[in-house]
């Protein structure tokens, strides 16, 4: 497509998508320095976006056609920037809250995450089969998830430290003994038991044991500035002909080929 | 349900998480005020000990001694200056645990880094304030044959301090606004508490509004009490002649004559 | 064991860089010696008294304090100069510190006397000088003369054993200068040794047992002070003391 | 795969990303230097201002000005002192596109940010380097004649530059750790890439061990650079005789006699 | 025309809290006067030539210039301080300044003089007072004398309208003495208007046309130096008199 003066001009004319995102967070979206598997340029910078945000992004892109441009942002400033419209979206893994509703408007889930439990391999509680068994654990979570604000305290006698402010920092602290688990969700969890073989993953989805949320919390979605309906429908348009197999073989992509898998 | 305007969901934070953007805050202060204190004084004793003299006459194992002392101070403040304290209170809480099995505790791990943190900028201050002394006051001191230490104790220090006063209020103001990298060890901060309500409710310019404002209230209290302090330190802008005789002695005393009569 | 010298320099010199400040100084002071040093402006006289404390390290040459070279190794400075009271030019008076705690803090520190016997100490010599009434004001709201008492006063309250003054009676008017002077010939007959450099060339006439004429760095005639004045062998001396002469 | 052990992880990390920490570092090191260097710059400014002498002789309307611009420096730097930097950069970056609809660049707003905070510490630390210039310095200008600001450029400032330059390599350490806080604006530095790596392989200590050391080295090369420097403003420890007669001017300089023959 | 006042100071007090130092100030300049102030240390003398550059605001009182009150409103400082020269008691050079640099900075800045132009006046008195060879070096390289002459020829080089000394040779030996004061008698015979205050009462006497004598903030007496050496009417004037008398 690029190259000839036509195309030039059409190109100019086609609407680019700012999407913003952390690009540290694997395997929702990650920072890597070239472009294999199809990464994205990050604006402003000579690395390239991955994982599953920038993928659907793509998606959404070719869809709609619009051309895309990823922007790295801190987790705090993912909402100033979409609500002050310095952006179009963010597609960070931000989950859907009627708290958070309030300020942004979020699309249909794009991901449906379920919950798992994170112990070292060695440790007390590695043999734990539902939520029952962690009594008494010191555990953590990230900030303002679901998984620290809902999940922690239905742990009876828990220790609930502070919440940690990222996921690599939450597993810090499991490693280095701080505590005894970790409460997130099962993208997080594949990615963290390789980078960290000692930790061992527990699933207790489907069981009686399970954490008890309801389903809308745990959903993840893209997020709009309030009011933009034009856009939101437009995303909505293209996640409605998505199935949640589609969304698990994507993660499934993504988790195949984070920076951790190779 | 968010109020609809700005001051409205300003009020309505305040309202839900008041307690918790105080306890955040004093928390904040709490390990500010000791920092900056236990700072200030690692900050003087490294600059005693960067200011000392050595003298082509002195024995070599003074000689030896004094320089390898000064040296471990340079790595120090080389060291702590010039790396993120977030990282440094990383490795020291969770390194500390992974390597040998300490368990150090959340606040000890907090107070440590910060206050061996300012006490590597201090140093740098105190040796801008040490220079800043006129050389005439070092060698009055060292004449009537005080050591290094008395001369820095009792002459330099307290007229460096003098100098260097604004520059603590800097470092506290720093201390009270980068203690929020603590929240890395799981200190609740203002700074993490207001992060904390801003992603529940994502109103982020909101719930950092509020944070502002209480950072400045709180630097600013500070920042004139610091200012108080350094007025007062000024002493008296005018002394009281130490006579009975008031009216005969109040300014040219010209008293001499009389000591010549007791004679 | 009177006659036994108490300072003996021997060849000192001293130079800034390229500029030879001292040179080749050699002379000796007996207790109870009062000798005064005079010279033209820029002779390095005040060099040689920051030498004989130590305050500049000199070049060459050495200080033999009862027959000790302290420029050598492994002497205690700082306990050498609690015993050589210096009076600087520029008056140096600890800026932080009142009239009195400026003559009580080195006997507190460095003598480990009292706190109660080094104010009486102190209060004695600041009365001799007539700043007793100026005991609490700072440095900086004290005249000119006044500060130059306060250092006299200071080096004092010291009662070291000798006294360097570097031009002491400078900012003080005659009146004062006789009561300052009278101060030091009454601490000259209780056996103090003094090395006083001064402008004042009837001062240096009528108090002191030698005068030492310096000029470019070297002493030129070191003598007693009739024989100097009288009979100037140098014609650099003779030059230099024509307008006092004539005065 | 990443390799078993610590020191083959960060190698591995480095192959990966070595790039990019260079570019990390090269974007911290760039708006640290404007910013450090603006800050200096505004920090004088506020310092000559906020020392302006005002005497109840002067006129009503200087003093009115005076005071009012005393005011408006006061408030800039407890503001802008007293609030987190991450705070303000969200505001100025996203608040002004928010509600004035300006599309600041990032990089404008970068360096905005940074060398407003640094000039606010940078007043207080003029303010301490002017209080430790001798009072006679200041009336020695004055009394030839000088205004406020001629004395304050040609005598005060140059000397207590002297006293505050370890201050100002103190700012400069600062900045280039704190402009870390600038990923809030999508800045993408030295701690931001980090992050970014932590976060690809989950390798927290690994990546800020890295981090750790090139912070280490940046800030160790400015510190030094600045010493020198430091050195060099001290200028030479002697001075050479303006004279071809060195001989004869070594030192006393007995040459008046000479002048006198010339009547 | 030139009867007329250069200075006039009229009920000019000063306090430093509730220290009054000086006190019902009345005495005036005419152009070409050489005034000398003597008095014993304390006695308010610096304070009073600082009050007369408005380096101390006076507490009550005015000083007139040229018939202005220079202590009122609007009246621009600077500019009359550019015309009021002063050599410091303990000289004040600029530090970060060699000898050269200190003596023309003024010029350029405030009188706004070529910087060729400056150094040109300012080798000139330079070299008048014996500081030729010294121009490259900062103050703290100099000594004392050193020092005190480069401070006067700071002040001569901006050539004002009135010079305030403050014991301008209590640093410098007799033959220096000499030849600064020669350099002050041209000056004023080229019509330079000098208040100088001194403890060399030779100085005074030979040198001024009128002799100041204060005590305890006032002035007690203020006659030609002729009737005040010969003849003090004071019982406080004789008495400090005395000592010089005898000497
Ligand atoms: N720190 C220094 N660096 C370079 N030169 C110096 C230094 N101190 C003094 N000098 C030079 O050494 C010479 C002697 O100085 P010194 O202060 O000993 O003179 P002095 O005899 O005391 O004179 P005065 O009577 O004026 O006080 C002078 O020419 C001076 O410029
Ligand atoms: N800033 C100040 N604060 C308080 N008192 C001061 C201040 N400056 C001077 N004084 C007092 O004012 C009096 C007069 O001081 P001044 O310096 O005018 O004396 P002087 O006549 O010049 O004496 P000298 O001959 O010793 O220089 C002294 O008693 C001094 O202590
Ligand atoms: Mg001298
Ligand atoms: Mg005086």
């Amino acid at each position: 497509m690029p190259g000839l003066g036509l195309t030039m001009v059409q190109a100019e004319e086609k609407k680019t998508l700012k999407v913003a995102m952390e690009c540290s967070y694997a395997p929702y979206n990650w920072t890597q320095p070239d472009d294999s598997n199809g990464a994205v340029p990050i604006s402003g910078s000579s690395d390239y976006a991955y994982g599953y945000d920038v993928m659907m992004a793509k998606k959404i892109c070719d869809e709609l056609g619009y051309d895309l441009e990823i922007v790295k942002l801190d987790w705090d400033s993912l909402v100033p920037a979409v609500q002050s419209g310095k952006v179009d979206c963010v597609i960070a893994g931000q989950s859907i809250t009627s708290e958070r509703q309030q300020m942004v408007d979020f699309t249909e889930p794009y991901y449906y995450a379920s919950i798992i439990t994170l112990v070292k391999s060695d440790g007390d509680y590695a043999d734990a089969k539902s939520v029952a068994d962690l009594k008494g654990v010191t555990c953590t979570s990230q900030q303002n998830t679901i998984w620290y604000d809902s999940c922690l305290p239905q742990i009876e006698d828990a220790n609930i430290l502070p919440a940690q402010e990222s996921a690599p920092a939450m597993l810090v602290a499991l490693e280095s003994g701080k505590c005894d688990a970790v409460v997130t969700d099962m993208p997080t969890g594949m990615a963290a038991c390789v980078a960290y073989p000692d930790f061992k993953l527990l699933d207790f989805s489907g069981t009686d044991g399970d954490f008890e949320v309801s389903d809308e919390d745990i959903n993840i979605g893209i997020s709009v500035q309030k009011g933009n309906t034009e856009l939101l429908d437009a995303l909505n348009s293209v996640l409605d002909k998505m199935t949640e197999d589609d969304y698990k073989e994507m993660m499934d992509e993504a988790i195949s080929v984070q920076p951790l898998s190779e | 349900m968010l109020p609809e305007t700005f001051w409205g969901r300003i009020q309505y934070l305040l309202q839900q998480y008041g307690s918790s953007f105080l306890s955040g805050a004093g928390n904040t202060m709490i390990i500010a005020i000791v920092g900056t204190f236990l700072g200030c004084l690692i900050g003087f004793i490294v600059g005693i000990i960067q200011t000392i003299p050595v003298d082509k006459r002195d024995s070599a194992v003074k000689k030896t001694l004094v320089g390898f002392l000064k040296f471990i101070m340079a790595c120090y403040v080389e060291f702590f200056r010039g790396t993120p304290m977030m990282v440094q209170a990383m490795f020291i809480y969770y390194g500390s645990a992974y390597l040998f099995n300490i368990n150090m505790s959340m606040w000890f791990a907090a107070f440590f880094v910060v206050s061996i943190n300012t006490g590597a900028y201090m140093a740098e201050t105190v040796r801008g304030g040490i220079l800043s002394v006129d050389e005439g006051q070092t060698e009055a001191a060292k004449a009537i044959g005080m050591t290094h230490v008395q001369t820095m104790m009792n002459v330099i220090l307290p007229q460096a301090l003098r100098n260097i006063m604004p520059q603590i209020g800097n470092n506290l103001i720093i201390n009270i606004k980068d203690t929020c990298v603590l929240s890395i060890i799981g200190i609740v901060e203002l700074f993490y508490t207001t992060k904390g309500v801003a992603g529940a409710y994502y109103t982020y310019f909101e719930s950092f509004t509020i944070a502002m404002v209480m950072y400045f209230i709180l630097t600013f209290v500070c920042s004139r009490l610091l200012r108080l302090l350094e007025h007062k330190m000024e002493g008296p802008q005018n002394y009281d002649l130490a006579t009975t005789d008031t009216l005969a002695h109040t300014s040219g005393l010209y008293s001499y004559p009389k000591k010549k009569e007791e004679k | 064991m009177m006659s036994e010298k108490i300072l003996e320099v021997k060849h000192l010199g001293k130079a800034f860089g390229s500029n030879q400040v001292l040179r080749d100084i050699d002379f000796s002071v007996s207790p109870g010696d009062v000798t005064c040093i005079i010279g033209p402006s820029g002779s390095g006289k005040s060099t040689l008294l920051r030498c004989l404390n130590m305050l500049e390290t000199p070049s060459t040459g050495e200080i033999n304090y009862h027959g000790t070279d302290i420029t050598s190794k492994n002497v205690n400075v700082p306990e050498y100069r609690s015993k050589v009271g210096m009076v600087f030019q520029n008056f140096n008076l600890f800026n932080n510190m009142t009239a009195l705690k400026n003559c009580t803090v080195g006997q507190v520190k460095v003598l480990k006397k009292s706190k109660e016997e080094a104010e009486k100490k102190a209060l004695y010599y600041l009365e001799k000088v007539g700043m007793a009434p100026y005991i609490n004001a700072k440095p900086k709201q004290l005249s000119g003369g006044q500060k130059q008492r306060v250092a006299i006063a200071r080096a004092l309250a010291m009662e070291p054993e000798i006294l360097l003054f570097d031009e002491p009676t400078s900012a003080l008017d005659p009146q004062m200068v006789g009561e300052v002077l009278e101060v030091m010939r009454d601490l000259a007959h209780e056996g103090l040794t003094m090395i006083i450099v001064t402008h004042e060339m009837a001062f240096a006439r009528d108090v002191s047992k030698r005068v030492i004429f310096m000029a470019n760095g070297v002493i030129v005639e070191d003598r007693p002070p009739k024989e100097l004045f009288e009979n100037p062998k140098d014609l650099l001396t003779k030059d230099f003391l024509s307008r006092f002469r004539n005065a």
